[in-house]
């Protein structure tokens, strides 16, 4: 793919542990690009263990909310997982509000994120 | 900009203090139906909420029903259209934040909206903006036609990282 | 407004009256990628070429070359992206008129488009735009980009009811 | 068809003589109503003899032109005719400027157009 711009990638442990260079996911072009950044690391990269680690994000929108479910109904039938971690509490609180915690797990820190694909 | 609260000094409400030396934060503009320019507008809402003492998950809740409905107005009550507005009438006082969002579209009915925590709606990706906005607001209320929204968030008893919804 | 020239009262120019009397009128704004808001521009400006005496062939020239440069800068230059604008700047004296357009797009070789009276475009519903804009204005200059024309007319020395293209 | 609203359409000798609302074609709301309306007298009307009477015209836009072509390729494979007639002189001159004349026929008045389909 081409180097992304608005995710950096690190692969360990099998798994590609995704973070995020925006504080605020919200700019719809960014939102847009980050989309297709996202599913090309499954479609083009063919990686679909993937955790995305949210520790630097303090804002994002239901925009953004939806790259993810997209993302994660683009895992799917790969047999793949798509895991969060490091959510800020209010991010998490938007996750249960929506129920979408119960679609996509969300793991407390990295650590434990990397142990439940094992 | 004088602020007529410091949030140091005055961590709690005083009905005093709100009555006659409080001076509301007011942002009243029509913008295009371009995000960019209602991210701008965003931008300076939370400025006026930094500035007024509010912090924490309110700050985060009133920034995420402002994003939703500014982005609805524009996509769904616009659809984008460049020859429609928006118009934005933002107050902010250290105890409450009213957000009144109107565009040009032919608007909706909220109440028959579907629930998109339903089993058959949770993988899709759309349809949460709305409810985040009334899960988030202390009152929000869409007029007849639906193309106007007023949303209201008052300060809770605690200051600071208070985790309230609404 | 005070008219700096009365059609009536100096049907020919006068290098004096042209000097020193004459206070060329300006339109200078900056309108989103919407086409009716072009019109309401474009709209004053004729008014403003009634105003200085122009009339018959010269005014339907200018009021077309105006409305096809407008809607080129709306519909290819911003690709009616409601986040981009047009910047119209507008100068009518009784012996010249200047129209400048610019928009925010990525602009365009306007000496390698087709011609559009060639037999396999003559079917064609597009492309006569720019082609009227060059027959009907004394100069026209596109900048190196190609999102910014300007254009001028000229008075010819025949006033009222002539015929020149350009 | 729908009642038409650009355009005022009249039966003559078995041509449709069409004439115009609007003394100005150019508002691009305009322009598709009227170009959706001049096609269905085709596809819905089924009328494909048409003289397209300018009188009332003072001004049209390029856009304009672009749906007269239009109609005029819709017309020509059922084997009928578009033509036109009253242009004002500086429309005739856009006509002339870009050949369009050479593709769509311009009579002086409405009397010679209907005489130029017999
Ligand atoms: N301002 C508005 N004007 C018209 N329709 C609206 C407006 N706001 C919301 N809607 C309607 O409500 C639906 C749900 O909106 P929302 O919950 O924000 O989810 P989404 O924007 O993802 O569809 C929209 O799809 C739209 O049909
Ligand atoms: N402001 C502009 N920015 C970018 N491209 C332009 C601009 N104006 C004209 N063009 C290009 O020139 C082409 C011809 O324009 P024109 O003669 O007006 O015909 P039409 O608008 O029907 O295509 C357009 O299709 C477009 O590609």
């Amino acid at each position: 793919m081409a180097t992304p711009k608005r995710i950096v990638v690190n692969e360990q442990d099998g798994v590609s542990v995704v973070r995020f260079v925006d504080r605020k996911i919200v700019d719809s072009s960014s939102i847009e690009q980050l989309g297709e950044e996202l599913i090309a690391l499954v479609t083009v990269d063919k990686r679909n263990m993937l955790l995305l680690n949210f520790e630097n994000v303090e804002f994002l929108s239901s925009a953004a909310l939806n790259k993810l479910i997209s993302l994660r109904n683009k895992i799917k039938p790969t047999g793949g997982t798509l895991k969060l971690c490091n959510l800020h509490k209010d991010i998490e609180q938007v996750f249960k509000i929506t129920k979408l915690d119960k679609l996509i797990e969300i793991l407390p820190n990295e650590e434990k994120g990397l142990a439940s694909f094992k | 900009m004088v602020l007529p609260f410091n949030p140091q000094d005055q961590p709690h409400e005083s009905e005093f203090s709100l009555d006659f030396n409080a001076k509301p934060w007011t942002l009243d503009r029509v913008i295009t139906s371009c995000t960019d320019e209602g991210q701008v507008a965003i931008q300076e809402l939370m400025g006026a909420l930094v500035e007024q003492g509010w912090d924490g998950s309110e700050f985060f809740q009133v920034n995420m029903a402002a994003e939703e409905a500014v982005v609805n107005a524009i996509e769904h009550g616009n659809k984008r259209d460049p020859c429609k507005s928006v118009h934005l009438l933002f107050r902010v006082s250290p105890t409450e934040i009213y957000l009144e969002i109107t565009d040009q579209g032919s608007g909706f009915n909220p109440d028959t909206l579907p629930d998109p925590t339903d089993e058959d709606l949770i993988e899709k990706p759309r349809g949460r903006g709305v409810m985040l906005i009334k899960e988030f607001m202390s009152e929000v209320h869409y007029n007849d036609r639906g193309n106007s929204v007023v949303m209201i968030k008052r300060r809770s008893a605690e200051t600071g990282d208070s985790d309230s919804n609404g």
